[in-house]
């Protein structure tokens, strides 16, 4: 599992391009960044009120200088903090090249739930509805069937959605998706898995992308 | 208390707090929440307090000590993840939370805080975080309406405050501060530092100490951090 | 004229005490500073986004440091700089103390016009409406009449209105009046001045202050 | 143009201008308003401009230089008594004034800018600056609609400027700077000095780079203020 999550943020690594300004949600996208190369110079942003971020550090972490699940954070030349009203501005705005964010269900159209398993689980919803709403492109990154081995990938949101038709791609270990037009489409699929493992483990119906591949 | 010396002790802040008020806290997961305060408020033994800020911190950091002893009746925010207590007492029936999406209520406390009357956005729309929240048809669109938020008393966590109120922030424990000062009738500060007035430069300043009623001399956090105590 | 100015600005300066946060708007509202005690510690706020100003720089003015009518200014000890939305918010939201603001009417009500003169003058409302909706005590100083002589404490307003119901005190060169639940009140009349000239010189109807009194 | 270097010229940040365009232009009575940049758009020969700003300038300073050109169909602003000119065009039917509450007009701007559809507000309730403006009926009480504001494009001064675009001001040239430069589609800087990334303190950062599209280097205010033009 641990290894999954790991092969998922390393897979969507490759989204990010030099330049982006990108969010990270909690959990598998907050792995990303350890698969970026040196070169790439991009700018992190959390919605707490911190734009610049820059590597977690090795030692005298500041309390007050975090992202936005409160883990001590380091900042980049160029990096400026504000409050979390102009943080939100700016994910509205549209001024978020790339959101990643975990996801407990996403379904074929892009609907997104990842807030709320009711009667479970609470946690409420924090500024995921935001990024969905804002971010010029939102990659849903999760395990590609839950803990029971369900789908997560499905025909209808059995959860309370998140936000509707927000999702443009979806990587899991299995396998990565796009969304257009809200229309599913199967990009690629994971090393290790076969057309059969995705289409057995995926709920939704789905094409292939033109320029589906089965491995790198 | 004149205009431009409000220092005080904690004992004059927490003649602040009453039964019933509703409360605005600063901070993001504990980051940026009074902790002197937070202590002041538990010392007070008042109850049946309405609750509004980012979230519900840890059972052990900011405004979660507090929570923990449902002394709260209503909590408005935008999650409640890190403080499993508040699950329990949501699931009980003890505490009345409502979820918004993290940003409008940081936006509707504002919205409070400017003096204006609310605002609309069609970001719930469709989700169960609509509530029972008004639609506003506008044109041919649809939206919803965000009600402005103030408080009775508002607690905030400053780098520095002059002995008139104005403040500056450190780094991202800024985050919701400004706007629960600007939004609160009685705005308590808690500060690192207390300087006399002209020291802070004008152009530094964050929130002028026009919003600021009482401001008293902090002690620093007294909570470990979750990654503090994950080293351990 | 410039006498009557001054002395209106001198009576309107009584009005302001110590510990006040104040805004001035521009005319004769901008001479009260000259009239208040060097003991009295005042912070003028002005909407453009300054709180804190001192007087008017006697050498090196700065162009980038101005009051709302662009005239520079100075600061005193813990002043700040802020930008428009903010200095407009502490201004709805109610912190202001007092407005004291030129008028061109005002009615027994309170209904403050200052904006526009239909086809002659259109300045337009700059901060006007904002100041008269929030400022705690909203003071109208003016000339008693108009150029042609004609009343400007008046029934009905004949220019279009500012806001309604905001005035709670009118000082001119002849008289002080307060409006209390958008009732006229004289309360004072000013050296020089009888009751007939008021009286003659008043369109509105109007009863007196308890307290009222004739001369200082 | 790379995120990280958006240093520029006057003649490519003019390519940003076209006939017909919405430009939101930072300023409170000129002070604040990029001289080099107003030039700019002078010599750009656009026309049929919808101008969004606090007021009209004057004559000789700010917007006032471009708005006496007639190239101008539409301003809306708080007052344009500082600018005679502005007043003639409109008598004459050669500019459409809008006027609006002062810090109404920044909040719409700043509306626009956070990515809000509007707000509510009772101000200019029951006069003429209602215009058609929606009203919006919640509980018993009646609001105007204030609609979101947003520019083509926005013309900000700044004090310094980072190559990212991260901004300072410089005292009272603040004013609406900071709101024009998030709520216009291409923000173009005119910063009196221009330094490299991470010499701004984060803390001390007003508008961060993320806004902003083009930095031009200024020469400085190259106008006479009246106050200036009075004392001789």
């Amino acid at each position: 599992m641990g290894d999954e999550r790991q092969i998922i943020a390393k897979r969507a690594a490759l989204e990010v391009k030099d330049g982006m300004i990108v969010n990270l949600g909690i959990g598998i996208p907050s792995m990303v960044p350890n698969f970026l190369g040196k070169d790439m110079r991009v700018f992190f942003q959390a919605e707490n009120g911190i734009l610049g971020m820059g590597p977690t550090p090795k030692e005298n972490a500041d309390g007050n200088l975090s992202n936005a699940a409160g883990l001590p954070v380091t900042v980049l030349p160029g990096a400026s903090y504000f409050d979390s009203a102009i943080a939100f501005g700016m994910i509205r705005r549209g001024c978020i090249d790339l959101s990643i964010l975990g996801a407990l269900q996403v379904n074929a159209r892009g609907d997104l739930a990842n807030w709320i398993v009711p009667g479970k689980r609470v946690p409420g919803v924090g500024g995921a509805m935001e990024l969905a709403y804002g971010a010029k492109n939102l990659i849903a990154v999760m395990n590609h069937c839950d803990k029971d081995g369900k789908p997560k990938i499905v025909t209808e949101c059995s959860l309370p959605v998140t936000t509707y038709h927000c999702v443009k791609k979806i990587i899991t270990e299995m396998a990565v998706f796009s969304i257009i037009d809200q229309q599913l489409y199967l990009d690629e699929l994971m090393p290790g898995y076969s057309l059969a493992d995705v289409k057995n483990n995926t709920e939704a119906d789905f094409s292939f992308s033109t320029n589906f591949k089965a491995h790198d | 208390m004149h205009l431009f010396n409000k220092v005080t002790d904690y004992t004059t802040a927490q003649s602040a707090f009453f039964d019933g008020m509703t409360l605005l806290f600063g901070g993001f997961g504990g980051v940026g929440t009074p902790p002197g305060l937070i202590d002041c408020l538990i010392d007070s033994g008042v109850k049946d307090v309405k609750l509004i800020g980012n979230d519900a911190g840890f059972p052990w950091i900011g405004i979660g000590k507090f929570v923990c002893l449902e002394r709260a009746t209503h909590l408005l925010a935008s999650h409640i993840g890190s403080n499993p207590t508040a699950g329990d007492l949501m699931n009980q029936g003890k505490l009345q939370v409502e979820f918004s999406p993290q940003g409008i209520l940081v936006e509707r406390i504002r919205s409070g805080g400017v003096g204006l009357n609310g605002f609309l956005t069609e970001l719930s729309k469709g989700t169960q975080l609509e509530y029972d929240k008004p639609k506003v048809t506008i044109g041919a669109k649809e939206y919803i309406y965000e009600a402005p938020i103030t408080g009775d008393v508002g607690i905030v966590y400053a780098k520095k405050a002059d002995t008139f109120g104005n403040l500056i922030f450190d780094k991202t424990a800024r985050n919701t501060n400004p706007y629960v000062a600007m939004a609160s009738k009685v705005t308590i500060v808690e500060a690192d530092e207390i300087v006399p007035m002209g020291e802070l430069d004008p152009e530094e300043i964050v929130v002028p100490g026009i919003y600021v009623k009482y401001i008293v001399q902090s002690k620093g956090y007294n909570w470990k951090w979750v990654w503090e105590t994950k080293d351990k």
